[in-house]
């Protein structure tokens, strides 16, 4: 595919942004109780500036630059200026133990770290005792930085300063720099999460990020004047498109909150006009709203029911321009006025265009409420090696159980085991230093395997994800094992924060159980249930009744589809403890490690296969100070009724 | 002995005459802020309106009567009896006791440990409508209050002092009976919050209303009775007062005349309220006789007043008020 | 419920400390002043504005006037009377020397003489605190009124002791005097309004407003911050008696016409403006005006009820509404001893988290 | 101690101390009769954290409210920078560059938190009654610079999320730090933290040490305290004056003063609580 009319790298979106939209806002960062603003000029200049004052610290071509923090303008700004000096920044998950640091930097052999504070450099020089490329530690929030040794520690601001005093030093130097940048030269490399094994670095070139920008902005209509929140991991691939390669290829504005903690207020303050999160985060939303209208009194109360139920009728119709009685219409535009409205701003979607979900399947009552509302919410399908897009879901065609037809210049096939394949101009140059891995994803004509299973749907070309291809196995009788499948069915419930089902080669389906603590607990005090703990609260009779309830549902909704009718939980427990990143039991994109799971609870999966009705097991737990710990507790195991009869026998 | 002196004698000791009715509406305010920290602006309107229920219970009026006909058309007015004026004092004192009980009820019951701004404003509200209620029930029209106290000049003074000074005093009876009621009035008062339970208790509570919960006394029931010390007091001003210058709205102003004396005399204490209202009322009187001519007359509206601010700007706690040391 | 406050941000402090950073708040603000200038001038007519607009106007100037003293400084003041007094009769005076004077200026000026004498009777604020100098105000109320009541040269030796405003046109319109068209009567006060809101608003919001409430809030401890007792005091009593200088100027000249000081500038009405503060709101410059609008129209309402309505003799009406005015101050100063400014803001609170509860 | 080199000294942790700041000779006060502080000296130095301790009823509020000007002394003189100190308001010294917090909390309660800490600017700030009253201009303009420093410091201290909050919802421990935040904004030569600690939890307490130093740190302010906790003054300052009965048993670094047989009596031996 050719050059888009010389705009082959970062850099170069970026002085076109700066000459054509030069005085529109670039960046906005929730600082000092406003909204800093740079415009794109602005912008363009700082992140010279930063570039300057690397090549005055002497970083090389080819040189990887790592870059932790929460979103912050000036660390967007620092990759783009690695880029602008032909180094290649590498993001890092901000939340990572010193020790998953210390493999990626070590892998990737950064010579740079641009830290966001003080938290983040303490971790880098933890670790850099073992690190003998780590040479340059830069940090941007000098709180608490003033007694460190500054031999090769310097502040942003200050390289910044740095640059511009010595530009007249670097400039040709930095030109040139910019000029080698091609269409295919690396762009980013990002570290996947890795459900299994050591985290992969994947290779992504401008063509990747930019093809895949340009097709997806198209697609939805994406404009400058539009506003994203970036709130979700650098590290993420997502993020890196949404708030670099679509922001720079359409000239929309990033939104950066103050912090994590007020991530909720900012996104209230910003009202984005395109929006993604991953569907706990809508999920959450959704759980608080329901806790909150609790509280409110009847006759509110009642409106607001009476109105949800309208806008669950009509609402999605309506905003996929289907035809809708005018009563309803009517009826839906009261609603509007008095609670979706209302509603959507008190969330903050009220400017919504275009919202997305992926990463995990969303519950169908959590899409459809937010849709009814009016949120043009849609699905999308993709990974880390495809520079996210995949599949994604038009507007008009918006369901909640499929993922959408492929994204424009992107070819699908389902393999014979129902194992997905995508080529596309997205698809990542190859894995960091790992040929065979390499090799082993994609093949000699482009093609990747996704390892995730699915079908098209015959009657509306959309994809269906069932499960992780390799998860997707047979159970002892032969018919389909699809886990995934059903826990997502499980955490459709609020009080189901996360399951694990299990039984794989056995005769029957198990499963763990996390609740979630705030519905639960908002349900206990309703109750008037006393506990002291997560712990108290997941052994209690009660919860295990209600836990009961959903795990029958799913499986009468399970046994309607012949083909996983296998897939029905006969037993089941409700964990001591909350499955946790640090412990390694999920990824940071809060993935289930399922075979590092099915180690360490090997005794529980024991008691659910040989019927005992508790089992007295012991945890290690790690806390968020790195510092180890243990949890003991007797789990209770219970049955759970199956509906017999449709399974087939093998 | 030169006539001005003479007469400026004479003038002065109808000031203390004056004086010590300041003083007796005065006692009012003091009683009631020492006790529960308001600074009751109703106190004026309080005698106003303990005087014109005197008189109507006297003549026998019917209450509402105005409202009665306005609403019905009839021609109500009068019972037609009239009452001994003792047993018409028990009775309006009587009233006053209810008052104190509903003005506790509905009003103070509410407003407890508010800012004294609030408890201050409340009262004027309280003024209005006392005042309202007053005109409704006994209709606005001016009264003559007669208890049978004595009228008129007293000879037995023009006597003295004519055979003393060969210039007769003219000295109203009513004015000296109305000085002794007050000495009696400030006498018993005292003797009470000194002697009696109730007395203490009162202190107590003026003192730290925590402390005093905490020993077991009611403050709900302190702020009555101290409300129905007030009203009877009022009552004691309201009948002079009414005597003297008949029962109108005017009387519900002596409050106003009360203030500076507060001033003067520290709202905290009883004698100070005293000697307050005498030097408040003897110098009114002296300056108007002095320097009135001069300026215009009439200067008693003011001079209270601007003496009282003038004494504050150089002892801001008043003659008794306790010194206030500024911590941090 | 009507609030859209997603992606209302705030990307400079001017912005953030705007009078309503609210988008809604200030869409109805504007509408506020499209009504007040654009709408109600041409339909305005002899009843509405003396019985309501008028007196609603100017009240809500001596309001504004009594809460930056009271509401703002903590210096309670029952002399606004007296001071109301200051102004009328210093326009007063003014018009007659000076026929050729420019009415707004003689309104102005009016208020600055009233700045003067506030600032005389403010001084003993230094000394003296909260009862003590709410009584010391009276002093003034007293006084002021006593002077002009005595001293002829203040009513031009009138025989009848008033002081009846002369004739003056603005612009060729009249603006005193019995010809005085309605409308211009009520625009006259209505700028003036406007722009004495506008101004306390800015006075309010800066570092005069903070030394003013710290003072209020605990002087000693703004001392020891550096705020200095006497200027700050003196200020507010300045600024304070300059507006109600104005209100009282106004109500002379142009609601009254001719007044008596006794009956006009009374202790009454010192009592009547700080009910509107506190009723209002201390504090709160829309509580100024939500007081004064409430307590023009109470009365307006009640007699319309009483006399109009059951054909109740107005004596009687007259005391029925002592009643149910002294009675209201109670029941507010019980529910809510913020006033009506702290309703709205609740209301508003509530409206802004809909459908939430909390 | 006051045979130490004029030119300063430098702490343990390394810190560079200055020359007298404020030098306290021979103060007396007295109540009416009663002698609060008898016959006290010492003195202050640029940049230090210098602690003023004793059992209570020792005069160490008395002493704080000398240096700051609420209390004169009857005897004594204060110097500061090098000048002696006339006797003036207490507005007069906040004017000077001395900030201080209080005991028991002296916040303005009818305002928000920003509002609050924008008085402690007061002094710094120069627009007058007309430009207050135009806004536009002068007066908007020095808002917005003085704005942005306050919001340095509210960031500096971590109350980012009640910035506009009214003071008076605050929980106890919040507004002592709003109450530093206050003292901070006037960016203060001297800065007095009375009982910084009185009435806060083990983390509250570990909290406000860390910000003392902090802003010790960052912003180089001669911090000067008073606590009769003893431990936490301990090693937060470098200095320690010990009174008792209104007289100063002790003067030195913390170590030194710990093993001061006087102070250990003040402490150990009768209470005074």
């Amino acid at each position: 595919m050719a050059a888009t009319d010389g705009l082959n790298s970062i850099p170069a979106l970026l002085d076109r942004n700066a000459r054509l939209f030069g005085d529109r806002p670039a960046w906005r960062e929730k600082e000092f109780g406003i909204w800093q603003c740079w415009t794109w000029a602005e912008g363009a200049a700082e992140i010279r500036a930063i570039a300057l004052g690397f090549l005055a610290l002497g970083l090389n071509r080819g040189d990887h630059v790592a870059v932790i923090g929460r979103n912050r303008p000036s660390l967007y700004w620092s990759m783009v200026a690695a880029q602008m000096c032909g180094a290649v920044p590498v993001p890092l998950y901000q939340d990572a133990v010193a020790e998953e640091m210390a493999y990626v930097l070590d892998h990737c052999g950064a010579r740079f770290v641009v830290c966001g504070d003080q938290e983040q450099v303490d971790k880098v020089l933890e670790i850099q005792d073992r690190l003998s490329n780590v040479e340059q530690i830069i940090y941007v929030d000098k709180r608490g930085m003033r007694k460190y040794d500054h031999s090769h520690m310097n502040a942003l601001a200050d390289v910044e300063a740095e640059g511009k005093a010595g530009h007249y030093r670097f400039d040709a130097e930095l030109e040139t720099r910019i000029a080698e940048l091609d269409y295919d030269s690396t762009c980013v490399m990002l570290y996947t999460s890795g459900t299994t094994g050591k985290p992969k670095g994947v290779v992504l070139s401008n063509r990747n990020i930019i093809e895949t920008s340009k097709n997806s902005s198209d697609f939805d209509k994406l404009r400058p004047g539009d506003d994203v929140l970036a709130y979700l991991p650098m590290a993420w691939v997502g993020d890196f498109i949404f708030s670099v390669g679509q922001a720079m290829w359409t000239g929309f504005c990033v939104n950066c909150p103050e912090s994590a903690a007020t991530m909720m207020t900012d996104l209230r303050e910003i009202g984005p006009t395109y929006f993604f999160a991953p569907p706990r985060v809508f999920e959450g939303q959704l759980t608080q709203v329901m806790i909150r209208m609790e509280d409110a009194g009847r006759l509110k109360k009642r409106m607001f029911d009476h109105y949800m139920a309208v806008a669950r009728r009509v609402g999605p119709a309506i905003l996929d321009g289907k035809p809708v009685s005018t009563a309803d219409r009517l009826a839906y535009w009261i609603g509007d006025k008095l609670v979706y409205g209302p509603l959507k701003n008190t969330l903050g979607f009220s400017r919504v265009r275009v919202g997305y979900t992926a990463g995990e399947a969303i519950g169908p009552e959590i899409f459809d409420f937010y849709r009814s509302l009016g949120i043009n919410l849609k699905q999308l399908y993709g990974q880390t090696e495809a520079s996210v897009f995949i599949t994604q879901q038009p507007d008009g065609q918006v369901r909640s159980d499929t993922v959408g037809v492929p994204s424009p210049g992107v070819e699908v096939r389902i393999a014979e085991n129902g194992e997905v394949f995508y080529r596309s101009p997205g698809t990542f140059m190859s894995y960091y230093k790992n040929p065979e891995s390499t090799a082993s994803t994609k093949d000699a004509e482009g093609w990747v395997a996704t390892g995730d299973a699915g079908f098209f749907e015959e009657a509306t070309g959309h994809l269906r994800i069932i499960d992780r291809a390799k998860d997707v196995g047979k159970m002892a009788d032969g018919s389909l094992f699809a886990p995934k499948y059903v826990e997502n069915k499980l955490k459709f419930y609020p009080n189901i924060l996360e399951a694990v089902v299990f039984g794989n080669g056995r005769d029957r389906c198990t499963a763990f159980i996390n609740i979630d603590l705030t519905a639960v607990g908002n349900w206990a005090e309703r109750n008037n249930i006393a506990y002291s703990s997560y712990q108290e609260l997941a052994g209690h009779p009660r919860v295990y009744e209600a836990i009961k309830a959903h795990v029958e549902e799913v499986n009468r909704s399970v046994a309607e589809d012949p083909m996983l009718s296998g897939c029905q939980v006969h037993r089941f427990c409700i964990l001591h403890k909350e499955l946790d990143a640090d412990d390694g039991e999920m990824t940071r994109t809060r993935k289930v490690r399922r075979n590092i799971i099915e180690q360490k609870y090997a005794d529980l999966i024991a008691g659910l296969y040989d019927g005992a009705d508790s089992v007295y097991t012991e945890t290690e737990v790690t806390y968020e100070d790195g510092r180890k710990g243990a949890i003991r507790a007797t789990v209770r195991m219970m049955d759970a009724a199956t509906v017999a009869g449709q399974r087939r026998a093998a | 002995m030169p006539d001005q002196l003479l007469y400026a004698m004479e003038v002065s000791l109808n000031g203390l005459m004056a004086g010590i009715m300041y003083s007796l509406v005065a006692l009012g305010f003091v009683l009631i802020f020492k006790a529960s920290g308001i600074f009751n602006y109703a106190q004026g309107v309080l005698a106003l309106f303990a005087a014109l229920t005197l008189v109507g219970l006297q003549q026998g009026q019917i209450p509402f009567s105005h409202v009665i006909n306005a609403i019905f058309g009839t021609e109500l007015h009068s019972f037609g009896w009239t009452l001994p004026a003792l047993v018409a004092i028990a009775l309006t004192a009587l009233v006053m006791v209810g008052l104190a009980w509903l003005i506790e009820r509905l009003v103070l019951k509410h407003l407890v440990n508010q800012e004294p701004i609030i408890l201050f404003m409340a009262t004027i509200g309280l003024a209005y409508f006392l005042e309202g209620l007053g005109d409704v029930m006994w209709g606005a029209d001016i009264k003559k209050l007669d208890v049978g106290l004595p009228q008129g000049i007293s000879e037995t003074i023009d006597a003295i002092t004519f055979n003393a000074f060969g210039y007769g005093f003219f000295i109203d009876r009513l004015d000296i009976v109305a000085a002794v009621v007050a000495a009696l009035l400030v006498a018993s008062l005292t003797l009470f919050s000194q002697y009696t339970k109730y007395g203490r208790a009162l202190r107590a509570v003026a003192d730290d209303h925590q402390a005093a919960l905490s020993v077991g006394i009611s403050l709900r029931f302190i702020w009555v009775l101290v409300w129905s010390i007030a009203g009877f007091v009022a009552l004691v001003a309201g009948i002079m007062w009414g005597s003297k210058s008949g029962v109108q709205f005017s009387l519900s102003l002596i409050a106003l005349k009360a203030l500076p004396v507060l001033m003067l005399g520290g709202f905290t204490s009883i004698p100070g309220a005293i000697v307050g209202g005498l030097i408040i009322g003897m110098g009114e009187k002296l300056f108007e006789f002095f320097a009135g001519p001069l300026i215009g007359g009439a200067t008693e509206n003011w001079f209270a007043y601007v003496l009282a601010l003038l004494f504050l700007v150089f002892r801001p706690q008043g003659l008794f008020g306790e010194r206030i040391i500024e911590r941090v | 419920m009507f609030y859209r406050e997603a992606g209302d941000f705030k990307t400079s402090y001017v912005d953030d400390s705007q009078t309503f950073p609210i988008r809604f708040d200030r869409m109805r603000y504007y509408a506020v002043l499209v009504l007040g200038f654009g709408i109600l001038p041409f339909v305005m007519n002899d009843y509405w504005a003396n019985a309501v607009f008028v007196p609603f106007l100017i009240y809500a100037i001596a309001a504004i006037g009594l809460n930056i003293l009271t509401g703002y400084c903590g210096q309670v003041s029952l002399g606004t009377g007296g001071f109301m007094a200051v102004g009328a009769y210093a326009c007063y005076k003014l018009m007659t020397a000076f026929p050729w004077m420019p009415m707004p200026v003689n309104v102005l000026l009016a208020g600055l003489v009233t700045a003067g004498v506030g600032v005389l009777f403010g001084l003993p604020s230094l000394r003296i605190k909260g009862f003590y100098l709410a009584v010391a105000t009276l002093a003034a109320q007293f006084f002021l009124v006593w002077l002009f009541n005595k001293v002829p040269w203040f009513y031009n030796y009138s025989a009848s002791g008033q002081i009846t405003a002369p004739e003056r046109t603005l612009l060729g319109v009249a603006v005193t005097g019995a010809s005085t068209p309605a409308w211009a009567k009520y625009l006259f006060c209505a700028v003036f309004l406007f722009a004495l809101a506008w101004l306390a608003r800015n006075l309010t919001r800066g570092t005069v407003g903070r030394k003013w409430m710290a003072i209020r809030d605990m002087d000693i401890a703004a001392e020891i911050i550096g705020v200095n007792p006497l200027t700050t005091k003196l200020s507010a009593f300045a600024v304070s008696s300059f507006y109600i200088g104005i209100a009282g100027a106004l109500f002379f000249a142009v609601y009254l016409g001719a007044a008596e000081v006794g009956e006009a500038f009374g202790i009454q009405k010192s009592f009547l403006i700080l009910f509107m503060v506190i009723i209002g709101g201390l504090g709160s410059i829309f509580g100024s005006f939500a007081g004064a609008a409430f307590l023009v129209l109470l009365p307006v309402l009640l007699k319309n009820l009483l006399v109009g309505g059951l054909g109740w003799p107005t004596d009687l009406a007259a005391h029925i509404e002592l009643m149910i005015v002294g009675a209201l101050i109670i029941v507010f100063l019980i529910l809510e001893p913020h006033g009506l400014a702290q309703l709205w803001r609740v209301a508003k609170e509530k409206l802004r988290l809909w459908p939430f509860p909390h | 101690m006051n045979a130490m080199n004029p030119e300063g000294y430098v702490t343990a942790d390394g810190r560079k101390i200055g020359g007298v700041l404020m030098e306290m000779k021979n103060i007396t006060l007295r109540f009416g009769g009663v002698k609060a502080i008898t016959d006290i000296s010492f003195d202050i130095r640029e940049g230090e954290i210098r602690a003023i301790i004793g059992p209570n009823g020792a005069g160490k509020s008395s002493m704080l409210n000398v240096i700051s000007g609420f209390y004169v002394p009857q005897e004594g003189e204060v110097w500061f920078h090098g000048k002696k100190r006339a006797p003036m308001k207490p507005y007069q010294v906040a004017q000077q560059g001395i900030a201080r917090t209080f005991q028991n909390i002296a916040l303005f309660e009818g305002m928000s938190v920003l509002d609050n800490i924008m008085t402690g600017r007061l002094t710094l700030m120069k627009s007058g009654l007309m430009d207050q009253a135009m806004w536009w201009g002068r007066a908007q303009r020095e808002e917005t610079e003085h704005r942005e420093k306050v919001e340095k410091i509210i960031d500096f201290l971590e109350i980012q999320h009640i910035r506009k909050t009214p003071v008076g919802r605050l929980p106890y421990g919040l507004k002592k730090r709003v109450e530093l935040a206050r003292a901070l904004a006037a960016e203060p030569k001297l800065l007095l933290l009375d009982e910084p600690m009185a009435g806060m939890n083990v983390e509250e307490k570990e909290d406000m040490c860390r910000f003392i130093l902090d802003v010790n740190d960052e912003f180089g302010t001669t911090i000067t305290l008073i606590e009769h906790d003893m431990g936490v003054v301990m090693d937060l300052s470098d200095r320690v004056v010990v009174m008792d009965y209104g007289k100063k048993i002790g003067d030195g670094p913390p170590d030194e003063v710990r093993s001061n047989p006087d102070v250990i009596n003040a402490y150990l031996g009768v209470s005074h609580d």
